[in-house]
């Protein structure tokens, strides 16, 4: 759409400026977490366990730590996200005030400050269950602290799926589960999946909830009941505690690495998929 | 070819919440003929097709009375699974929409719900059923590739290689060629023709010249009634009721 | 043609329906209804559980200091046993609309440009850039503000830089993935007949975004915005370091300042008794806050889609 | 192209339910975390020890746990965080086997009767920016600092500035050890700056030269400088002769007396390999 007059001309220079001030403001953030932290990130820092509390060695045990504690977190909150996802959207007559009620709440939970989540995990998990600062723990807390943003991407998926799908494939004679289990949740899966890369991304970020829940033990987790420090909290620690600054942003670095590979694959297997929904 | 009744439909009423779409239908629907349902819309013509497969019951607040008998078994008996039924009475929709798969995977979709494992019997049926449906030429090479690039007359044609897949004694057509170019309706009507002395079709169509061209027998439907069920030719050349006639001659609706 | 057609249908021996009565058993699907009954009764159970922790702790103290007195009393000292949040809900409030007085408008912009605007491939790569600045720990944005922002605004603009403006800008660049993205989504779900309708009345490319586009995608934005406010109020490890935490109401933009998270997160660790009873009654307000917030934006999003048809 | 399965979907379900089934099962038959059963037969030890609580305590108690564990191969120990009254909770419930804590502990925190046991003592830090000209402040400048009746440098020998006064917030050891030497009661002034951590003290400090905050002695570097506090340096030996009066202890607490592994970690801790890691990592042994 070439700007004819001087006017879009200058609509046109505002809109490329505010891109570039975006695209600047990343440009320093993550340039600023290369500077500092670069130094300190090569290949043993990530195979090699801390020692001395982190001010020496590696951050192996808390990159394992993460992959644990996310693991988890996902294999709780995924399924039952998707599948509360499915029963909402197919099963439960949506209109019901008490879906809507399950919506509200769910939206809401998803503004309130993981600290709060972290205490409800340790009181209930770490305490009443008797569980102990564990993966298991940690995990199960940050389940419940996704399973809003899963829930509600997999509906809005579900609810995009072109209705005439469902009405070919019943009419063929295949029953309400065939249905969904082979037309409406492949459909969906590339919105079900942008949800799930929302979600690891909040998980491998946080600290507060997990702090309180997984603990913050240095040591190589070795089964579900055993403490675990993730990235983002060891670097939480590394900071705050003014172990080392440097380490501090060499974690965050690593932390943006793993980022960038998640997202990756996550749009590689979407583009598979995304040929599927016409 | 044999002439008995297929499909019956006795005082068959259906509501929508509380409004009244069809009102005490009686019809006879005989075996391999191709029977038309005409009518304005909104006559409840698709109302009476979506009743005989119990795709009505998908709508939120729909009640059925009366009934219908397909080979005299009642279909709106409580132990009647309509999942089986659906298996026995095909359906093409208005808008030719093709699962998000291969041309295979789609054709196939159907007898791989209903158990069918074995790779040999599953392509010897794919082949099968697009030969059917006049689409096996045209994508014989291409049968892996996605379905979703295929013209709208082809994706009709793919519709009904589907449901000829899952070996239907009834097939039911609710407007299959209205969102379709005249070529591929031709074909889909020639189609329609060479189906017919194996299978019990009903088309609901807004074409009467359709209807005249590839129907045995025509229902018109007015505002939820059956207002004359004839031969075709007996309906169209002289009409008993004056709002048929006042309809086939285009003077409203 | 007539043979083959005939073959076929000999295949289905017995007559139609008696294979429907022999096989009529639904156990096979209402078994799968009942676990997807269980999966969605499981996550609701943990939703309310986690809603009724907050109430159950929060409640008594509310009821106790009475809701005015809570939230208007401006002194906050837990040791001295007065619990006003009042300076931190109004810090809440105005760190976050200044946050959002520069972010929507700079958010709204880019989402335009990358829809609208951008060939595909720069739409692409600052869409991945910018899922990439929420993925990172909001630690390391505190520290970036702490070193970079702060003695920045005390060199040039004043006061010693822990401001309401520090947590504004740190906040504001922390939701704009979220407001561009699902502006920006909103608009491009926008049904391309309503672009090509008003292009073809000879509409100029921006005529047709600020008629037609924005005004369609209307309620996608404003649902955007709405959950970037509530990223942002609820943000606690970024803001906790750039704002100063002073618990008194901010004078200027300069002033250092106390969120309702901050707040929580500061004393959380060390707090015992009705102190720790205070804090959970502030995440109390902080819930009926977000409430408020989500519900407009249900409402804005159902105005929206209403004139709109889908 | 991907052939479209629904096994995948299935499996997804059947998975979210094992987890569920397990996360009862090891609910109820978990191992008590917190007891650690210990073999004490002469110098094998084995057995799980968790230790939690302040924050400025976790990284010595990491330290001193690494050689522990070392000694000691078939002993686990995991060190958490969470702040003092945590630390004092989990031990108290059970979750912990030992409670750390940077702070004397509260009336009511002290009806538990818990067993406190000192390691170290941690000297607090009047710190500034480098740039500063002052050296020295007496207890009475800095309390009237922090009480905001002393607003600008030139008024405690320094150049004409505003002074940013910086604190930690309610409940933090540090800040309680501060409040009761230096303020004796009195409150801190509400306009004042408060930090969350030792670590974001030390950096606001080291960004604004009209800046004054405390920190743990331990903590201090180049980017910082620490105050002579009425004429006495602010080093080891002042603060173990109690010249330099601003310290704090580090305690650990236990339920009741120690045994068992919990004996052995803290007989370690006070001993002289134990005291000497103490202070390498910076802090003061109480010997």
């Amino acid at each position: 759409m070439k700007a004819t007059n001087r006017l879009e001309k200058i609509i046109n220079l505002c809109f490329w400026l505010s891109a570039s001030v975006i695209a600047g403001i990343f440009i320093i953030i993550i340039g600023y977490i290369a500077v500092k932290g670069f130094s300190v990130v090569n290949l043993d820092f990530i195979f090699t366990a801390p020692t001395r509390a982190g001010k020496e060695g590696g951050i192996s045990t808390t990159i394992i730590g993460t992959v644990y504690l996310t693991a988890v977190a996902l294999l709780f909150a995924v399924p039952l996200g998707v599948s509360t996802a499915i029963y909402l959207e197919e099963y439960a007559r949506r209109k019901s005030r008490f879906a809507r009620l399950v919506n509200l709440t769910a939206e809401t939970l998803a503004g309130i400050p993981s600290i709060i989540f972290g205490l409800f995990g340790f009181v209930f998990f770490v305490i009443f269950l008797n569980l102990g600062w564990s993966i298991l723990s940690g995990g199960m807390t940050l389940a419940i602290m996704i399973l809003p943003t899963i829930t509600r991407t997999a509906q809005e998926a579900i609810l995009n799926v072109p209705h005439e799908y469902r009405e070919n494939s019943l009419a063929l004679g295949a029953s309400k589960w065939q249905t969904i289990s082979k037309i409406t949740i492949p459909s969906a899966a590339p919105g079900i999946i942008t949800g799930i890369i929302l979600s690891i991304g909040r998980v491998v970020g946080e600290t507060a909830a997990i702090i309180l829940t997984a603990g913050s033990s240095l040591g190589m987790p070795l089964s579900l009941s055993d403490p675990v420090r993730t990235m983002a909290v060891h670097l939480y620690i590394l900071a705050l505690e003014g172990i080392s600054l440097e380490r501090a942003f060499g974690t965050a670095f690593v932390i943006v690495i793993l980022i960038i590979i998640i997202n990756y694959m996550a749009h590689l297997s979407l583009r598979r998929l995304s040929h599927l929904s016409s | 070819m044999a002439n008995d009744v297929k499909i019956k439909s006795t005082d068959l009423k259906v509501f929508y919440h509380d409004f009244q779409a069809l009102y005490e239908i009686n019809m006879e629907i005989k075996e391999n003929n191709v029977t038309a349902l005409i009518g304005p819309s909104g006559c409840g013509k698709s109302t009476f097709l979506r009743s005989i497969n119990r795709l009505n019951e998908l709508i939120e607040g729909t009640s059925t009375k009366g009934q219908i008998y397909i080979d005299e078994i009642p279909l709106y008996d409580k132990d009647i699974d309509p999942v089986n039924l659906r298996k026995n009475v095909g359906m093409v929709f208005q808008q030719p929409s093709v699962f998000p798969m291969s041309i295979y995977d789609n054709v196939a979709y159907g007898p791989r719900i209903h158990g069918v494992k074995d790779k040999a019997i599953l392509d010897e049926i794919v082949e099968k059923s697009l030969k059917a449906a006049n689409l096996w030429n045209e994508v014989k090479d291409r049968i892996k590739s996605p379905a979703t690039g295929m013209s709208g007359g082809q994706r009709q044609r793919l519709v009904m290689a589907r449901v000829l897949a899952v070996e239907p004694q009834v097939i039911l057509m609710d407007e299959p060629a209205s969102a379709l170019d005249p070529i591929s309706t031709a074909k889909l009507e020639e189609l329609i023709s060479e189906l017919k002395n194996s299978y019990t079709i009903v088309i609901v169509t807004h074409n009467m010249q359709q209807a005249a061209r590839v129907s045995d027998y025509t229902g018109f439907f007015l505002n939820g009634a059956l207002v004359e069920f004839n031969r075709t030719d007996e309906l169209f050349v002289n009409p008993r009721d004056k709002r048929t006639e006042d309809y086939i001659t285009g003077r409203f609706g | 043609m007539m043979e083959k057609l005939n073959t076929m249908v000999s295949t289905s021996s017995c007559s139609i329906l008696a294979e429907t009565q022999k096989r009529f058993k639904l156990s096979g699907e209402q078994f799968i209804e009942k676990i997807l009954m269980l999966c969605a009764a499981i996550s609701i159970l943990a939703i309310l559980l986690i809603t009724l922790f907050i109430f159950s702790r929060g409640i008594p103290v509310i009821l106790k200091t009475g809701l005015g007195n809570f939230l208007l009393n401006l002194e906050w000292a837990p040791t001295s046993g007065n619990f006003g949040i009042g300076a931190m809900f109004v810090g809440s409030l105005v760190v976050t609309f200044t946050a959002l007085l520069w972010a929507v408008p700079l958010g709204l912009m880019t989402s335009i440009f990358m829809a609208e605007i951008a060939p595909p491939r720069i739409d692409k790569i600052l869409g991945s850039l910018l899922e990439l600045l929420a993925g990172i720990p909001s630690v390391v944005y505190g520290f970036f503000g702490l070193i970079v922002i702060v003695p920045f605004i005390r060199e040039y603009l004043g006061g010693n830089g822990l401001s309401v403006l520090a947590g504004a800008i740190i906040l504001g660049i922390m939701i704009l993935p979220t407001i561009i993205n699902i502006s920006r989504d909103s608009i491009k779900a926008v049904p391309r007949e309503y672009k090509e309708g008003s292009l073809a009345l000879g509409a100029t490319h921006y005529q047709t975004i600020s008629r037609v586009l924005l005004p369609a995608a209307r309620s996608g934005i404003i649902t955007a915005i709405i959950l970037g406010m509530g990223r942002a109020i609820g943000e606690t490890m970024a803001v906790v370091m750039v704002t100063g935490n002073a618990a008194i109401l901010p004078g200027n933009i300069l002033s250092p300042v106390r969120t309702m998270t901050s707040n929580i997160v500061l004393e959380m660790g060390y707090a015992t008794g009705d102190h720790q009873a205070a804090l959970f009654a502030t995440g109390t307000v902080l819930f009926i806050l977000i409430v408020l917030l989500n519900f407009i934006a249900n409402l804005a999003s159902k105005a929206g889609r209403v004139n709109e048809s889908n | 192209m991907l052939s479209i399965k629904s096994k995948p979907v299935i499996i997804l379900i059947l998975l979210g339910a094992i987890m569920a089934a397990a996360f009862t099962v090891s609910g109820c038959g978990q191992q008590d975390a917190a007891n650690s059963s210990e073999k004490t037969d002469g110098a094998k030890l084995a057995g799980t020890l968790t230790i939690a609580g302040s924050t400025s305590v976790q990284p010595f108690s990491e330290v001193l746990a690494e050689k522990f564990m070392d000694n000691h191969p078939g002993v686990q120990i995991n060190v958490q965080g969470g702040g003092s009254s945590q630390g004092v909770a989990a031990v108290i419930s059970g979750a912990a086997d030992i409670g750390s804590s940077s702070r004397d502990l509260k009336p009511e925190e002290l009806e538990e009767n818990l067993i406190e046991t000192k390691l170290a003592l941690d000297g607090v830090a009047i710190a500034v920016h480098p740039s500063n000209p002052v050296t020295n402040l007496s207890m009475e400048d800095v309390k009237n600092i922090y009480l905001g009746n002393i607003t600008n440098w030139s008024e405690v020998g320094g150049k004409d500035g505003v002074i940013t006064v910086v604190s930690r917030e309610a409940g933090s050891g540090t800040r309680g050890a501060f409040e009761d030497i230096v303020m004796d009661k009195q409150e801190i002034a509400k306009e004042v700056i408060i930090q969350n951590s030792n670590g974001a003290v030390r950096t606001t400090v080291a960004g604004d030269k009209n800046a004054i905050g405390y920190l743990s002695l331990a903590m201090i570097d180049n980017q910082i400088k620490s105050l002579d506090i009425d004429g006495v340096k602010s080093n080891v030996d002042n603060i173990k002769a109690g010249t330099y009066k601003i310290s704090r202890p580090f305690l650990y607490l236990t339920k009741n007396q120690p045994e068992g592994l919990a004996k052995a970690y803290l007989d370690f801790v006070l001993s002289d390999e134990g005291q000497a890691i103490i202070v390498e990592e910076g802090a003061i042994s109480p010997q």
